[in-house]
């Protein structure tokens, strides 16, 4: 039951792009194009999982158990730089066509909040395991989700006359805001009460 | 004293401990996987990617740094695409690519048409899209001259430095933006716009092959095959072929006589930039050369005395001042 | 007879008697049975706050292209009218008229004239207005009164329905929700009239049935299984808040909606299915204007995935 | 004369965050209130600053192939003393800006700049460079978050300004109003600038 | 009467506006004292004058020569003198080479017409040539050469023949009336390409607002074997090829293909009838039924004009003007070529001459674009015009080419219903144009490397 | 090999110092931030509790009160006089945190709504002075009841306008609390 509830939060009530403000800069940069952005959203969700399960592990076994709690942020950031890396690497070798979609998106990923952030969260929030896992994929989800979406309005916003001071960042901004407002209508969303 | 010595030992170590660890493993593993994992990469994209600013922004629309150097030794993306490095970057970027400036003349785009609104007439009023491709299938546009400027502009459309305006209905290359992209050449559906020397300063304004008498009913400042450019031109450099003059830029001279002589001003001379010769008596030895080669006898002066140059004679073609031996002149 | 110089154009020669303008005074048409029974339910505040949110909207929209953007001003197409009539149909009678007004301008500045003008926002403006009205007026925009002449505060039905009052109050009668007669915006109440203007607009060809039939459907469907088979709760969803207007005039706004047919059954379905979850499940009591919203920010998605299978699309003989 | 250059480069002409458009995500999440904003713009002036000078001063001696690992512990490490001095001694603003401070370690700008600028010049100038992208930093964030304060809550640093009558748009300080007021303050410094360089 | 009604999926209904000239039977035009004939009426290639200034012609001589396959002779309307052979315009919009013929108002026929006798001592092969030495090109339009249609590839069978009664272009009559007043040489001319294309199986399909037609070909046809009259739901472009042929036989052409992928031939029913002409009196294509009307037109009329007869006189034979006219289109509204001047000749391809007010002329600025979709579901081909507009408009050819641009068979019907008045069609062929252009250069420069 | 211990050195090394840093820096800070934690709860106690001024967390089996998280002994100079309550209830949208002081008497010293998702303008405004101190004062023998207008009886306290639900939420925490207390109390 928690699991979904977590699930639900993530993608949609606390979406992490549209109302906690995480992973904003590939948001407004990968999104110029639907299959990009969905590239994009996929290598981010890879990558949130394995982040969520491996700074977990590193949290509980070592930073806890050295009682190094302070060393959070430089551990974490560590752990999904090396492991961005190395992912990046494996699946450039093993497989030229993954690496074509969703490896070319993986350094952008290192120094995206939205991957240490929800590391973060999921330590401050005090989840498991598993909760931590579904945290970090739902996360994911719901980043996918708002970009693909996002991506969808602005190849719309091509053949739109926009006025001139708003094209660009600024036009791409005030869509954002627009989603963010639809997102509204998930507040409160509780399948469980 | 002592007990706060080991919780100041204690504190440190053990942070040390546990981050050394932590980036010695990684250190290792990823050393490993780039030894196991190796790919060949073209090593331009490597280095390109180290000029890179590597902030991994997604500013440029690639995905990210990595993204943008290939796309940049691809040939898909311009060096200026950062929007984070600044001038050092593009600087960088050249060198690694090799980009350098060609030395060759410097071309611009000319519209080859005058037949303005005052100049042509309209054969019908067009309705339909602002667009010359879109009115050239309807009986090659609204120009009573099938060979004119459609003037809708879909040449300003296609030039990306702003270079082309619409004036009285044709168009005009604005020649201190153009940059020879040749956008424009291949967007108009007349094939009537071209490359020149910039240096030249005499056009022929006209495509149109006909026959005089069909010219001169439908522009005011067509060509009319009169041939008297040819003659007026000393240096041979007017071809005269399909009822239509062409200026063979290797020969012309920017003496500008044959736009004079164009009784319907179908060449264009910038009559403005127009430069005399001029004798620096110090240096003159009296050579007689330069007059020799005066096509326009604007050149006096005796055998060892000083030269002078006719004023009202000499248009500017500058032949003189190659051969002077001395170089004693200059146009000014 | 000496002839003047023709016209030339591609084909076609001929154009449709149809104009931008006509299809929007159709829709002001079909919006006027509904607007006339909120006159009659909701009394004199109703005629002030429509006719704000008309005038606000129209003249944003004029000073905007004149002044702002300096392009030619289009406040004569009446799509800038039909916003703000929607606008008002969907706040409270009793919301403060300037803040009715902020709505209209922001519907028309930001959401419709900042993407390009009529056609090109890619949500509904309307829409959009509510519900950055109801973020940060909530109270005011959940001050309902009861219809009739003086103003006693009420719930709506379905804020009766998801027990999110304290049950002082007795459930309307499905009839009265039909009519009208129920607690609700402007516009919203009168299920009969605003079904009436639908036909008028399907019958004018100005929409069509798919957006409102799969989106009423898909409510209907999904309230009856997940209310536990019960008919008469069905109904009550189907009839109660905004769903007709929704459905009918703001699920279906050519802007903001699919073009293909398939795409707008997957817009109806996908309103009916949020509206559902969001009643059920969200913390709103309703959730017909944010399942819209959510749609529109999918339209272009859904647009551009069901491409309809073009003619002659089969392989060719070898 | 340079290095006036420099420094001011970072303020105007290549505001990180309203020209560069980097560190998108604190510039919207903590700009709800004006304080939140000087609290994050002091961090983010405080972390350039030392990691600036800090890789100026290594440059030579870092092998190019572990560079932006090291960049990021030596970023990271002047976050956490931020966020460990913020904790002890400010914890309202650690409060304010929650996760944000730990987030400050994947701000675009400073890894930008550390890759740009500090790799690759000397010190002082290295330590304007910092102080003037993290002044404009702040720039924005002061921008956006007076903007946001005052038409979301009607107050400007916690001061009441309209009195109780005025009905604040609460909208612009949830998430919609953090995107609608960057995009208009994008736009309007666009439209400055555009117009300062015709 | 046992008739089937058919249609295919979207279209449009233009105002039919053909009362003026429906009810008005065919009238001989008088003769004219000078044709211009164009060498190229015709899709394929041009033909080769095969005459000279000063030399004499005689009706139903060949004066031009096809050079090609896809091409189809031309032959001289009157009887009389060469003047020049030079370029003239021509309703397509430029000059190509005409000879011009002074007529001596004798029609001496040429010595070469005459009959060739009954359809049954005819081989297919025999029809076929006599369909190409006449001259005969698809009379419905687009002048495609009809003995090209009737030898398909190899590989491709055949297995019917639908003549296209459909006329569904507003103003137009000329097939209607063709149709009623002969009906029987339209069977007979059904019959003879039946025969040339070996099949067993003939359609004629005609819309149900010419319920007239439908009876006269219907009765014309009773016991004849394999032949079929369907009414069509009066829709626009019901006579479009692929939408005649789904109506009829609920085949789809193939994109890019042709009716003979699916076994079918179209032809227009007045090219039916000049087939019948041609075996029967041996005439080769010399004239044609041209519906002359609109607002601007003193008396419309439907007359048989020769070919290379001035669009000047043959109105002058209707009246005259009754103003200045807005617009002049060869062909009918929708899909018809507006015309800059009244001097250019009546081609093979000439079934109308609508001349419109100048009020009815102009046409509504645009607007932007609301998104109705209106034109998507008028769209026969099914796309997504307003997208490919919107590609085109931006010089995204590419990306309109991505949605099928080179389907569109420009029938306008988008254009018409649009109700915010988009330059859709127009813009559509705009990226059709470019898509060629590309093409072609694409294959040019791999031809070279 | 030498590239290995090149690299990952290099990184150790910067590690090693990043680390020590860090170490000296949480050595300055850590007690204060202890400090300011201990300084935050108990502050953020008292508000509902004035007189006390220590508190010490129990353990506590809930079963008369489901929706009460954490209790507290307030302690006055080390001796009891009184408990605080952290329940968590359900609210318009998700669960509002609300704080309650009792003292030994059963009287309600002070209510204060925590972390909460209600709608700013509506469900919001329970954290408001104004609405929380109409709790202060109530005694634990009758539970707290929630009236939407009109003056309130002894245990009734006014509804925020248009939030009913939020202020039932709130009326709710209180009233586990009470009955929390009075299974501690024995009363
Ligand atoms: C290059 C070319 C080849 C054609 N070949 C055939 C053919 O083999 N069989 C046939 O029935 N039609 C053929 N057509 C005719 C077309 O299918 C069509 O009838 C003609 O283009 C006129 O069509 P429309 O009047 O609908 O525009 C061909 C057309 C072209 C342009
Ligand atoms: C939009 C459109 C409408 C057409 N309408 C007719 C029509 O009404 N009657 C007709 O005979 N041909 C019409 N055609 C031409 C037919 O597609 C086809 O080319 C013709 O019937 C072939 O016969 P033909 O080669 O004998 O002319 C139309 C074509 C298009 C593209
Ligand atoms: C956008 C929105 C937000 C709301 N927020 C709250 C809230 O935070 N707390 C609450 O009790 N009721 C809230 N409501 C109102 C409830 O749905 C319900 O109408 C209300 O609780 C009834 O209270 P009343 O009896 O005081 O009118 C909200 C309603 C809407 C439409
Ligand atoms: C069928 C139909 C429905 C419409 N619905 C809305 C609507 O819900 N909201 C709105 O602001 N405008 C609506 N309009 C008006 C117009 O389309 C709207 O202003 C555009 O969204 C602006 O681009 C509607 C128009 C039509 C024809
Ligand atoms: S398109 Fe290119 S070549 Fe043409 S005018 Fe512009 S810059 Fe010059
Ligand atoms: S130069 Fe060519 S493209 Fe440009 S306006 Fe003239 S005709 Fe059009
Ligand atoms: S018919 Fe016109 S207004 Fe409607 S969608 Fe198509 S182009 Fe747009
Ligand atoms: S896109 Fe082409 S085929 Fe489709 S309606 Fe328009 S003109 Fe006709
Ligand atoms: S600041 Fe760049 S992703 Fe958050």
């Amino acid at each position: 039951m928690k699991i979904i509830a977590i699930l639900i939060s993530a993608i949609l009530v606390n979406n992490f792009v549209l109302s906690r403000f995480l992973g904003i800069c590939p948001f407004l940069g990968v999104s110029k194009k639907v299959e990009t952005a969905l590239g994009m959203g996929l290598a981010v969700t890879f990558v949130m999982a394995l982040a969520s399960v491996m700074t977990w592990l590193v949290q509980v076994f070592i930073l806890d158990m050295l009682n190094l709690g302070y060393l959070q942020t430089i551990a974490f950031i560590l752990v999904i730089a090396s492991l961005v890396q190395f992912v990046e690497m494996v699946i450039k070798k093993t497989s030229p066509t993954l690496y074509q979609a969703l490896g070319v998106y993986l350094p952008l990923i290192t120094t995206n909040c939205a991957v240490l952030g929800v590391t973060i969260l999921n330590i401050q929030e005090s989840y498991n395991l598993i909760e931590t896992l579904i945290n970090g994929v739902g996360a994911a989800l719901g980043f996918t989700l708002a970009i693909v979406l996002f991506a969808g309005v602005r190849e719309r916003l091509e053949t739109a006359p926009i006025p001139k001071a708003l094209q660009g960042f600024p036009i791409a901004l005030i869509t954002a805001s627009l989603l963010s407002i639809a997102f509204l209508g998930f507040s409160g969303l509780s399948i469980f009460k | 004293m002592k007990e706060e010595v080991i919780t100041l030992f204690d504190g440190i170590l053990w942070p040390s401990v546990a981050l050394a660890g932590l980036a010695v493993f990684f250190g290792i593993v990823l050393a490993f996987a780039s030894k196991k994992f190796a790919v060949e990469v073209d090593p331009r994209v490597t280095d390109v990617r180290v000029a890179l600013p590597g902030a991994n922004c997604g500013g440029c629309g690639y995905a990210g740094c990595d993204g943008l150097a290939e796309a940049i030794v691809r040939g898909d993306a311009s060096i200026t695409a950062c929007p984070v490095g600044g001038a050092d970057l593009v600087d960088q970027l050249a060198r690694i690519m090799g980009v350098t400036a060609e030395a060759t003349e410097r071309h611009v785009a000319r519209v080859i048409c005058c037949g303005d609104k005052h100049n042509a007439n309209e054969k019908y009023e067009y309705q339909g899209i602002q667009d010359c491709k879109a009115a050239e299938m309807l009986a090659g546009g609204s120009k009573s001259c099938r060979f004119g400027c459609t003037g809708l502009g879909t040449c300003v459309r296609a030039c990306p430095f702003d270079a082309i305006n619409i004036v009285n209905g044709i168009a005009v290359v604005d020649e201190e933006k153009c940059t020879a992209c040749q956008k424009c050449i291949e967007a108009c559906p007349k094939k009537i716009i071209e490359l020149v020397p910039a240096s030249k300063e005499v056009r022929v304004l006209c495509k149109n092959t006909e026959k005089g008498k069909s010219v001169m009913s439908v522009c005011k400042v067509g060509c009319i095959s009169c041939q008297k450019c040819v003659k007026a031109c000393k240096f041979d450099a007017i071809i005269f072929e399909n009822n239509l003059a062409k200026i063979d830029y290797s020969k012309c001279t920017n003496c500008m006589m044959c736009a004079e002589a164009c009784p319907t001003k179908t060449i264009y001379a910038n009559f403005a930039s127009r430069k005399k010769a001029y004798i620096e008596d110090e240096k003159c030895i009296g050579c007689t050369i330069c007059k020799k080669h005066c096509s326009f006898e604007a050149i006096e002066g005796e055998l060892k005395g000083k030269h002078k140059i006719l004023e009202d004679k000499c248009v500017g073609c500058s032949q003189c001042i190659v051969k002077c031996p001395k170089k004693a002149m200059e146009m000014r | 007879m000496e002839l003047g110089r023709f016209l030339v154009s591609p084909a076609p020669h001929i154009r449709s008697g149809e104009s931008t303008q006509r299809i929007m005074l159709d829709v002001i048409i079909a919006l006027l049975p509904a607007m006339i029974a909120g006159v009659w339910f909701f009394g004199i505040n109703a005629i002030l706050v429509t006719a704000v949110a008309v005038v606000a909207a129209v003249a944003s929209e004029a000073v905007m292209q004149k002044y702002v953007l300096k392009r030619p001003v289009t406040v004569s197409d009446l799509s800038a009218a039909v916003t703000g009539i929607l606008i008002a149909f969907n706040v409270p009678a009793t919301l403060p008229l300037w803040m009715v007004a902020l709505g209209s301008i922001f519907a028309i500045v930001i959401v419709k004239q900042c993407f390009g003008g009529l056609g090109n926002n890619f949500i509904n403006p309307a829409l959009a207005a509510r519900a950055f009205l109801l973020t940060s007026f909530a109270g005011d925009m959940t001050n309902w009164v009861a219809p009739g002449a003086d103003a006693v505060a009420a719930a709506t039905p379905l804020g009766l329905v998801k027990g999110a009052e304290a049950a002082t109050q007795a459930l309307p009668s499905l009839m009265d929700l039909f009519i009208g007669n129920v607690p609700g915006c402007i516009g919203e109440t009168s299920a009969a009239l605003l079904l009436l203007g639908g036909l008028y607009l399907v019958y004018r060809g100005v929409i069509s049935i798919r957006i409102p039939a799969s989106f009423i459907a898909t409510v209907a469907v999904l309230t009856f299984l997940m209310g536990g088979f019960d008919a008469s709760l069905a109904a009550y969803h189907v009839f109660a808040g905004g769903l007709f207007l929704g459905a009918i005039f703001m699920a279906t706004d050519y802007s903001s909606s699919p073009m293909t047919p398939m795409g707008q059954i997957i817009m109806g379905i996908g309103c009916g299915l949020i509206t559902v979850v969001i009643r059920f499940f969200g913390a709103l009591p309703e959730g017909v204007s944010y399942s819209i919203l959510l749609m529109n920010v999918a339209t272009p998605l859904i647009d551009k995935f069901t491409i309809p299978k073009k003619f002659g699309g089969v392989k060719k003989s070898a | 004369m340079k290095l006036w250059k420099t420094f001011f480069n970072g303020i105007i002409v290549e505001n990180p965050a309203l020209r560069l458009v980097l560190g998108m995500c604190p510039l919207l999440a903590v700009t709800t209130s004006i304080q939140a904003g000087i609290g994050m713009g002091a961090a983010v002036i405080f972390v350039l600053l030392g990691s600036n000078l800090f890789i100026s001063l290594i440059k030579k001696i870092v092998p190019g192939e572990v560079r932006i690992p090291i960049y990021i512990v030596v970023i990271a490490t002047f976050v956490t003393m931020v966020q460990l001095f913020v904790k002890a001694f400010a914890p309202v603003l650690d409060k304010q800006l929650g996760i944000f401070i730990p987030l400050i370690v994947v701000n675009c700008v400073i890894l930008a700049r550390a890759e740009a600028f500090a790799s690759k010049n000397k010190a002082v100038p290295s330590i304007l460079d910092g102080l003037g992208m993290g002044l404009g930093f702040t720039l924005a964030l002061v921008i956006v978050s007076s903007i946001r304060e005052i038409l979301g809550a009607g107050t400007f640093f916690g001061i009441s300004l309209f009195g109780e009558a005025y009905k604040p748009l609460l909208i612009m300080i949830l998430p919609p109003g953090g995107f609608m007021v960057l995009g208009f303050t994008i736009a309007a410094v666009n439209k400055l600038t555009e117009k300062k360089k015709s | 009467m046992n008739i089937r009604t058919l249609t295919f999926k979207g279209g449009t209904h233009p105002p039919h506006s053909k009362k003026a000239t429906e009810k008005l039977a065919v009238q001989a035009a008088a003769a004219p004292k000078v044709v211009v004939i164009p060498m190229q009426q015709h899709l394929g290639a041009p033909c080769e004058p095969i005459v000279k200034a000063g030399d004499e012609v005689k009706l139903g001589q060949k004066i031009g020569e096809a050079k090609g396959f896809v091409s189809a002779p031309i032959h001289s309307s009157v009887s009389g003198k060469v003047m020049a052979v030079e370029p003239r315009l021509y309703p397509g919009g430029t000059a190509v080479i005409c000879v011009v013929i002074e007529s001596d108002m004798q029609d001496t026929l040429f010595e070469g017409v005459k009959s060739y006798g009954s359809l049954d001592n005819l081989t297919p092969d025999e029809i076929k040539n006599i369909v190409k030495e006449s001259g005969i090109v698809g009379m419905g339009g687009a002048a495609f050469p009809t003995h090209v249609k009737l030898s398909p590839p190899p590989g491709k069978h055949l297995d019917a023949v639908i003549l296209n009664g459909a006329e569904c272009e507003p103003y137009l009559t000329s097939d209607h009336r063709l149709m009623l007043e002969q009906a029987e040489k339209v069977v007979f001319g059904l019959q003879a390409l039946m025969k040339a294309a070996g099949v067993k199986k003939g359609y004629i399909g005609i819309e149900n607002n010419k319920p007239d037609a439908i009876e006269a070909l219907y009765k014309a046809s009773q016991g004849i074997e394999g032949i079929e009259v369907v009414a069509l739901h009066t829709k626009y472009p019901q006579g479009a090829e692929k939408q005649l042929i789904y109506a009829c036989t609920k085949k789809e052409v193939p994109s890019g293909g042709l009716p003979a992928d699916v076994g079918v031939i179209v032809n227009n029913v007045g090219t039916a009838a000049v087939i019948a002409d041609a075996i029967r009196e041996g005439m080769p294509l010399v004239e044609r039924i041209v519906t002359i009307t609109g607002a601007a037109v003193k008396e419309p009329k439907n007359l048989l004009v020769r070919i290379g007869t001035s669009f000047k006189e043959v109105v002058e034979q209707c009246g005259g003007l009754v103003e200045n006219p807005g617009k002049i289109i060869a062909g009918g509204p929708m899909m018809g070529i507006a015309q800059f001047t009244l001097d250019v000749p009546v081609i093979k391809g000439t079934s109308g001459i609508l001349i419109l007010s100048e009020k009815e002329a102009r046409l509504p600025e645009p607007s932007n674009c609301i998104r109705c979709g209106k034109c998507v579901d008028v769209c026969p081909i099914s796309l997504m015009p307003i997208n490919i507009s919107a590609f085109s408009l931006q010089d995204k050819f590419e990306q309109a080419e991505a949605c099928h641009a080179m389907d569109c068979i420009e029938c306008g019907s988008c254009s018409f219903v649009c109700p915010a008045k988009r330059p859709l069609v127009d813009s559509i062929k705009v990226a059709k144009r470019e898509i060629m252009a590309r093409r072609k250069k694409a294959q040019s420069s791999q031809a070279k490397g | 090999m030498r590239d290995y211990i090149r690299l990952a050195g290099t990184l150790a090394i910067v590690c090693i110092v990043a680390a020590a840093l860090l170490g000296l820096t949480n050595i300055i800070t850590a007690d204060k931030i202890v400090e300011q934690t201990v300084k935050a709860n108990t502050e953020a106690r008292r508000a509902v509790f004035m007189a006390a001024n220590s508190f010490d967390q129990i353990e506590f089996a809930n079963e008369a009160a489901p929706l009460v998280a954490e209790v507290y002994e307030a302690k006055q100079d080390g001796s009891l006089i009184g408990y605080v309550f952290k329940s968590a209830t359900k609210g318009y949208a998700g669960t509002v945190e609300i704080m309650v002081g009792i003292d030994m008497n059963g009287v309600v010293q002070g209510v204060k709504v925590g972390n909460n998702n209600e709608t700013p303008g509506l469900g919001k405004k329970a954290e408001e002075a104004v609405f929380q101190q109409q709790f202060s004062g109530k005694l634990s023998s009758a539970q707290v009841a929630v009236v939407k207008n009109g003056t309130p009886k002894e245990n009734e306290v006014v509804a925020i306008a248009g939030a009913t639900i939020t202020s039932k939420a709130v009326a709710d925490g209180v009233n586990q609390a009470m009955a929390a207390f009075k299974q501690l109390a024995g009363k």
